[in-house]
């Protein structure tokens, strides 16, 4: 009796591996989900976007005051430009970080991010602590980053709360004036574009960045 | 929906813990994300039903479970809500009826993603407010889906832009109607969310509040002048 | 402290059991209690200190403990943080330090009980308003202790009762200090709290406000006119 | 070495009853509790202080319009009249149930309740649901506990914030022109001094009450 009532649970698994088995089992055999669709889910934004996307987006920002100018109007078209579009990027918005003024972005009630062009957001994003915070005490969670900025710079902090997705422009660093578009979207770590970190130093060691 | 979803301003969780790097620290979140994202494209609801779902999760064990637990916890109530599968088939594991929906396949993935779901609409009406108007979030507390998160609701802000219209959330959620509301991006001035001084010096948030401010996007059914 | 002891107007926790009926399901309750009461006895800390030790457990273990779980947390946190155990005592059980204090005994016990703490006390100033009066509740967050639920911050509502002025919780359960603060019996209509028609009928609690009314005390810190 | 680390834990306890146990032992021990008083201090109010005092109370106010007056003016010193006083119940205030008025208490930060005339509050008081909605969805809550009020009767739902109790006074029940005040009080349940429940009628089976 008991092995029929919990057929599946003599291999060692924890009860969330087991419901999820169970259910994938379940949508598999109904033909509701396809394994090889599914795989190619994961693989798109476990391997293939990620923040170098956005990177490349700030980097030519940069160098290019014309994109600059049509990332800050029009940040979905010239994110598209760069072949960057799609799900939970549909109405992107650029804001852009200067010697007035800092932005972070977070969202309060569930995890919006934009996927296009940082990936999946990493597990902080998603965890209380930093929903809670970012709003309420954003020095704070930024000292905690390791961001000490001007106490005359203002924060504006961006609560993502329709589909309108924001990306952070960092401020260029100094002293880049001669590297290439491609080494300076080396200097463009995924914490800057989310608006806990600056951008990279050039002459920070590579291994030190996320 | 006033749950513990809506984090905004909660206190009592402590530091931010940076440690965790992967996107899926074990296989299940893996399939967790696969199954929802496919599960998704049968057509049967729309993300902002996906995030009611969530939000409907016990409020004590939503913030004791990690990120991909809600997911699940979401894609359930919905495959058995909408009739995908039966309360008895999730249970069990086993089929026990067949579906007339069919999987979405790998070779169209990458189309549908790219597509992705855009939510602005066309809107007969003209927006009722303009970029610099002064207006105030509502007071008002549904049970139901809303994106007005309650540290905003009462409170004056300026509108600092003008998204077009979109899909209304709120309404979307419950009957999976598209109805267009203006969007606006709404700037917040600190002290306004969170107090001044305050009655009580210790341990205040308001001392931050110089050179602070947080925008919103609201809904035009949020607000009035 | 916004934290989920602020339960006022939150939603997602169903009906209300009432199936459970004895004091002390099991016999660890009674024991918290009684340890609570007989180390409250030692005068190491107050009632206010004891609700803020309390509301400073983690928001989601705070959801999914219960009550005695929230009194034994706030006990060990106090018995440590005001030295009167160490943590290492704490942790195995073994007493490692003689301790200056005395246990109250049992003749002593009905007295305290019957004397009880009463918080009335004399104040300089005269009460800022009046029975009748309009007032408002400031929007104030402090990481502290306060006794001003979210839901009634930015609402507006009548002076319905003076109660005289009572030791400030804000102040006592920071730094013990018994400060006087007017205390009052503030009436607000239903709809000034929760919103009337809303932006979304479904499920709203506005559907309710007709003849409805919520009573809470508040320090006259808390409002302004 | 394991059971060196966990001294305690053969005996069959739950980890909450273990760590209870533990604490009871230290603050013996350390001569920080006397394990007499705790008795008295359980007993008191597991056996001793109960609704029964409140019903006392009600029951005179029915039958003695001047005592009614004083409990209405100043509970505190009305209900010590009665005997009935201290922890947490230095400050009593009586609301009054009338043709227009239905009363209810709740404690939506805490559990806050008036020991000496109820004793203890029972679970569901002090439980998430009845703290969160009995401000926001009363009549809802009331229709749970079977309490279907005439809407034109005003809802006044008491918040319990301060150091303030509350008693409410429900109404007297039809019918009762010849009992004793002892009878009157057999008819006062404890949900009817909180407010989520009416006075019982004089026909109701006895044993259905609480």
């Amino acid at each position: 009796m008991t092995q029929e009532k919990l057929p599946h649970h003599s291999h060692g698994l924890s009860e969330i591996e087991q419901r999820v088995k169970n259910l994938e089992n379940l949508l598999v055999e109904k033909g509701l989900v396809n394994p090889q669709a599914m795989d190619e889910l994961v693989d798109t934004y476990e391997h293939r976007v990620g923040p170098q996307n956005g990177a490349r987006v700030v980097a030519r920002a940069w160098v290019d005051p014309e994109y600059r100018q049509r990332l800050l109007s029009s940040a979905t078209d010239a994110i598209m430009e760069m072949g960057y579009k799609g799900r939970q990027g549909e109405h992107m918005q650029a804001v852009e970080n200067t010697d007035e003024v800092h932005n972070m972005v977070v969202c309060t009630l569930c995890s919006c991010y934009p996927w296009p062009v940082l990936g999946l957001p990493p597990t902080w994003y998603k965890a209380s602590s930093y929903r809670a915070r970012a709003v309420s005490e954003p020095r704070a969670v930024l000292a905690e980053f390791g961001v000490e900025l001007d106490p005359q710079k203002e924060v504006r902090v961006w609560d993502s709360t329709s589909e309108i997705r924001y990306l952070v422009l960092p401020q260029r660093p100094e002293n880049t004036e001669n590297l290439s578009e491609e080494q300076l979207a080396d200097l463009v770590n995924r914490d800057s574009m989310i608006g806990v970190a600056l951008a990279d130093s050039p002459e920070i060691n590579q291994k030190e960045r996320k | 929906m006033n749950s513990t979803h809506d984090l905004g301003g909660m206190h009592g969780f402590g530091p931010i813990d940076r440690g965790q790097e992967a996107h899926f620290p074990t296989q299940w979140e893996q399939k967790v994300f696969g199954l929802t994202l496919a599960c998704g494209m049968l057509g049967q609801w729309n993300l902002d039903e996906s995030r009611f779902a969530r939000e409907q999760m016990d409020p004590g064990d939503y913030l004791n479970s990690s990120y991909y637990e809600h997911w699940l916890h979401g894609l359930e109530k919905l495959l058995v809500d909408k009739g995908v599968v039966t309360a008895t088939e999730l249970e069990s594991g086993q089929a026990e009826e067949t579906s007339a929906l069919n999987a979405v396949t790998a070779d169209r993935v990458p189309d549908i993603l790219g597509r992705g779901a855009p939510t602005r609409m066309d809107c007969d009406s003209a927006p009722g407010f303009a970029v610099g108007d002064e207006v105030r979030v509502k007071n008002f507390n549904p049970q139901s889906h809303t994106r007005a998160p309650r540290y905003i609701r009462g409170r004056k802000g300026i509108i600092a832009a003008y998204y077009g219209a979109h899909i209304f959330p709120d309404q979307h959620s419950v009957s999976g109607r598209k109805i267009p509301a203006h969007l606006y991006s709404m700037r917040f001035e600190f002290d306004e969310l969170w107090g001044g001084s305050g009655v009580c010096e210790q341990g205040s948030d308001a001392g931050e509040g110089d050179k602070l401010a947080v925008y919103v996007d609201v809904f035009e059914p949020y607000i009035e002048q």
